[in-house]
């Protein structure tokens, strides 16, 4: 880890360590946030933002979600370093929303997205309706605003757009650079709450007893564990990856990128799997109630991997290039 | 907000003309021998591919003990170095056997624990793939309990006289010398009491006899030691200070990438014979392959800096070993009747796996060290 | 060749028509309830869905406690009739909450170890839907080492007195009895000693608090027992025999249907949407649920014929548990935001998966149960 | 187990069990359990066969399996039955051929089946070119014969017939019948070679030491070995529901039994896998080498399942079967 890096994890588990659990998606968390300045992070200064590069912003996005926060930073940053393109940034609260998600009416005249992360709370929302199509839309105008939440209760609105409604974004980035990167953003998050999960569980076997010694000493409790620490070893490792790819200096091809954004989406997949359920199944029914803490972070284990994509988009994905690019391809990636 | 400074993860790789240069080297000799004849490239060849010819050219491009001292014949490179070398070599199924186990193993542990002396005998032997090296850890009643050994060495004008039998050692039928474990001290703790050796394979009292594996070919063998004199000077660090020196070798070499590339060559083929509809699967094979060789990559860095990334290498070994026998169930469903080949390395992979899984600890010991690692106190 | 006869595996089901019968019986009142709006059907309602009224109709068509003599209550039916009622209580995602514990295990408990007064007194209120049993086993602090319960009974005039807690007791805030585990003797051995009571829940000294889950519902309970008297004939069994009997009991309740069609009403809702490109793994679902079902019935006949099938019920509970959270997985890949009745079912599904796991014993218990009984000497 | 079905496994039991492994595929012990009728139950008395049932054959299928013998009984059995329906049988050992494993030259001129069981032994092989296009092929004659063995080693030999070699067999029953049963009796071999390995396993790890107790006590042992365990019972039970389906008085329609026997080859694909991985796991190094017999057992499981058509295919069919059917279906099959 950088000494960047770990400023920056410093910084959020001082802000959030403090906030107990059940208001880690307060407005009021979310203002101290946004006076650090987080929900900026990798936005250039001079466009409003607050500096920084993408590798900082994952560093930011999986340290909240270590803690359980389902506060939409990362949404808010990639959606503000859209916008920067065009225009300053920073006067209102941002999200992001992808037409490839929703759907259009019959007569093409009202695009229905559902799943847009804190919807109801932003000022506005950039939108992709296609590869260069991407427009700004204000929320106190025209758009319908349908609430709703995923399994872990956090917002997931539906928003409605009649017409061609926003202002045109023309040096909007491409549309899978922005998903590619909204995909790293979200592994990151599992990663995060994995490791959040992990920490639970393992304090958990450690302390607790049964037939007369801590549970970790069971070789079946220990497995498990250790099979948590593999899936978050592993989902680290495709994250370092792919964030790589994304460097602003060295950075990839966009091909390059999407493909470590979607091995990354994968893995990501996995981990929250395998994560979620072995912590569950090492609490026993500890881990069921609302009462203790384990289920604000297997909640979003569960909610988070199928968000942005499927897995299975993103495998098929791989795997079409592969049999496209065939084996020599796949090896320069590999080790690039 | 204060930080300003980027954090990407790992440094850029500085040096990447030289890795290239590398690379090309490795691809020049392996394309070089294929197109020639003078190998096929099959699976798990690191471990069945035994040509002392091959390793020797390698060691004459300084692409043996890459990373040893210049001064013991090793090249001073770096881990990353060495892996981006070993990588390329896997990936061309070249036939590495003949100095593998002493350029992972033997080379690094005589580094940490030999004598000046040692050190100057052995490493040059390996680095120009003079020496070929065995392991004569496991015995015919200790399965993986390496604290169960039974092998003696007793204490003997001018050194030690060797008496048992080591069992599943690959390769001792070629090898020159045999790295040894044995007890010199009978305690009331099995873990005490033993120590490192290495034996020239000409010894008197050393004998070979072959185990004959599934595939019907000889990989295996049984040694016998009958009152084997080995010289003092031959002794690997300690007296008596075996066990933890064996633990360090043994997750030293969890960390490499013949632990998930043992059936690229399969997996290649399979890639060209693969149909759209195997996409997904295809895709998640790709996904897992990419994140194993950066784990790799992230094993070699920090090896590189100084650490010890035990919880990394044995994750790494626990994922490889899962992701191979993964490759060769892929595989079997481009298997078709019209494409004889696949199946036949298919065939070939499949009967080298159950090998894949006990060499350097099952899945279970894995997790357990890496449960141990996390859960201490 | 000798044999001539055939050997179909099993006897043809030769009451074929009387199980049909039955089955229809089930879909009517079902489907009667569905289509007046008096129940949604949903993953896991055996545990979740407590509905009196629905146990009472069931129970006024003599579908609760079936196998049981009629003298105390029963149908006298198979193991078999039986199996085909509840799968399809189970397939219709029916409120079966309130009687399914006391059929289940309750009810065969008393049938095994109670005196012919406490059947008569226990068994008729179970097969009426009058009695809601709940099960006092766990404590905060033993796990599922049931050895390790410390909440205790002692002897007191007519009875016992018994004071302690236990907690995650399903459906404890509507029960009407509670069976309970307690220790009556303190020895060396803990699997000594320990006794089972069956305990009105109006017993004064009896209390019950809410513990909410992460779905919010209110279905667990902790029990607080404080010096709460139990009529000496409320004994189930023998004093200091409960860990033989409970063993038994816990055996005898992993083979049933709800341990692998939990989550049926979210496979019939994700097959409806399914598309062909999922046909693949949507087969291997149907095939894996085809088996589990074959073994729910070879478990019935065997407990018919008098066997104790504990290898075969161990398995279809760990090969249940795995389909019914594969299930869910699944559901996922059917979930788009245009369904949002299949992302519902799905999220209700996946809040109530990790309970599936813990009941009736965890993966690697139910293997160790397997091995013990495959490796006795 | 029927007492008919204890009867059929003792008779195995007694053939084969002083035979040495290695001799467990010779002419000397086909030529036994020739005399005993073994490669003709199943069929019919009256025209030549040995009598019994599918169910019979099925018991004795799986018994040889569990012995290790890789001779083709069932091939025998199955086209001896087909040809049953328009000829007496017995006079020669016959197999069995399928078009669709195979393929024509681009002429049309030549069809090349390979995989075909023992075929250089049999003196003749009952071809299917389609669904109602079987017929019986002399091998003495015509066809050309390359020899090949699977990864176990047995005869699995390539047969080349020119043009409509071959008598016509108008009674014989459809393709997909045969085809099915050929699949059941496959997935009874599976069971068969699962268990022996399973025994070996289980004697290996009650027997051996280390870390001073039997290896069976070390808890990842005991949980492996329970899982061999779990997937027999469960292909047993696969097994026993799609002979049912077969039985001569009580069958069900061809679909059904299609639909059983697919079930029956998915789960035996997945009961191949987890027994030979977990057989050499908790074997180690002993269980690699050509002395010990485990690899008699786990070269047949490893060949055996991906023969009599894949595994993706049984389970697209049942997939299919499924998202045509509906729930109802689906419910009244399974609970039949």
């Amino acid at each position: 880890m950088t000494d960047n890096a770990r400023e920056l994890r410093g910084l959020v588990a001082d802000v959030v360590d403090d906030v107990p659990l059940d208001e880690r998606g307060s407005d009021r968390l979310w203002a101290t946030l946004r006076d650090l300045g987080l929900p900026l992070v990798g936005v250039d200064e001079a466009r409003g933002g607050s500096g920084g590069t993408f590798a900082d912003l994952v560093v930011v996005v999986r340290a909240l979600a270590e803690r359980a926060v389902g506060l939409p930073v990362g949404e808010s940053a990639l959606s503000a370093w859209v916008l920067a393109h065009d225009h300053e940034v920073g006067g209102v609260d941002t999200t992001l929303a992808f037409a490839l998600d929703g759907e259009y009416r019959e007569d093409m005249s009202v695009l229905r997205i559902p799943g847009v992360p804190w919807l109801r709370r932003s000022g506005g929302v950039v939108v992709y309706r296609g590869g260069d199509d991407a427009s700004f839309v204000e929320t106190g105008e025209d758009p319908r605003i349908d609430e709703a939440e995923n399994l872990a209760g956090e917002p997931r609105d539906t928003l409605s757009i009649v017409g061609t409604a926003g202002t045109p974004l023309p040096s909007a980035p491409p549309m899978p650079d922005v998903r590619g990167r909204h995909t790293v953003l979200r592994a990151a998050a599992v990663a995060g709450a994995a490791e959040g999960a992990y920490r639970l569980t393992r304090d958990y076997v450690m302390q607790r007893e049964q037939f007369g010694k801590p549970l970790a000493r069971i070789p079946a409790v220990a497995a498990g564990l250790a099979g948590m620490k593999v899936a978050i070893v592993r989902l680290d490792a495709a994250l370092a990856r792919a964030v790589d790819r994304h460097a602003a200096d060295a950075g990839a091809a966009l091909p390059a990128r999407l493909g470590a954004a979607a091995a990354a989406a994968v893995v990501a997949a996995e981990t929250a799997s395998v994560c979620a359920r072995t912590a569950h199944q090492l609490h026993g029914a500890m881990g069921v109630t609302r009462e203790y803490p384990l289920h604000h972070y297997t909640k979003r284990l569960w909610a988070w991997p199928g968000e942005v994509g499927s897995e299975t988009h993103s495998a098929e994905y791989l795997g079409a290039r592969a049999l496209a690019g065939g084996e020599a391809a796949v090896w320069d990636e590999l080790t690039a | 907000m204060t930080p300003q400074a980027t954090s990407e993860t790992t440094r850029a790789p500085q040096d990447a003309p030289h890795l290239d240069e590398l690379r090309r080297r490795v691809r020049d000799l392996t394309g070089r021998w294929q197109a020639e004849g003078r190998y096929e490239p099959r699976s798990d060849n690191w471990m069945r591919g035994f040509d002392p010819d091959f390793s020797r050219e390698l060691a004459a491009q300084g692409l043996i003990g890459m990373t040893w001292p210049r001064h013991v014949g090793g090249g001073g490179h770096s881990q990353l170095a060495r892996l981006v070398v070993n990588e390329e070599l896997l990936r061309a199924g070249a036939p590495v056997a003949a100095h593998w186990i002493g350029d992972r193993q033997i080379g690094p542990a005589v580094l940490r624990h030999g004598s000046p002396e040692l050190q100057a005998e052995i490493l040059p032997g390996i680095a120009e793939a003079r020496s070929v090296f065995c392991l004569g850890m496991s015995e015919p009643d200790a399965g993986s309990d390496l604290a169960a050994v039974r092998t003696t060495a007793l204490p003997a004008d001018g050194g030690w006289r060797v008496t048992g039998r080591k069992i599943w050692t690959t390769g001792a039928h070629h090898a020159t010398h045999a790295y040894l474990l044995a007890r010199t001290e009978r305690g009331e703790r099995k873990h005490e009491g033993l120590t490192e050796f290495i034996v020239d394979m000409d010894t008197p009292g050393v004998a070979v006899a072959p185990i004959v594996d599934l595939a019907g070919e000889h990989h295996f063998n049984e040694v016998t030691f009958t009152d084997a004199f080995v010289p003092a000077h031959r002794v690997l660090g300690t007296v008596g200070n075996a066990w933890r020196q064996v633990t360090e070798q043994l997750s030293f070499e969890r960390g490499g990438p013949e632990r998930f590339l043992s059936t690229y060559p399969l997996f290649a083929l399979a890639l060209r014979h693969a149909g759209p509809e195997q996409r997904a699967p295809l895709g998640r094979l790709v996904a897992r392959l990419a994140t194993l060789r950066r784990l790799a990559r992230n094993v070699a860095e920090s090896v590189d800096a100084g650490a010890a990334p035990v919880v990394e290498a044995a994750t790494l070994k626990y994922l490889g070993n899962a992701f191979e026998n993964d490759v060769i169930a892929f595989a079997r469903d481009v298997c078709r009747p019209d494409r004889p080949d696949v199946t036949a390395a298919w065939g070939q992979a499949l009967l080298a796996s159950p090998g894949f899984t006990i060499r350097g600890g099952a899945a279970d010991v894995l997790l357990s060290i890496i449960a141990k690692q996390e859960t201490r106190p």
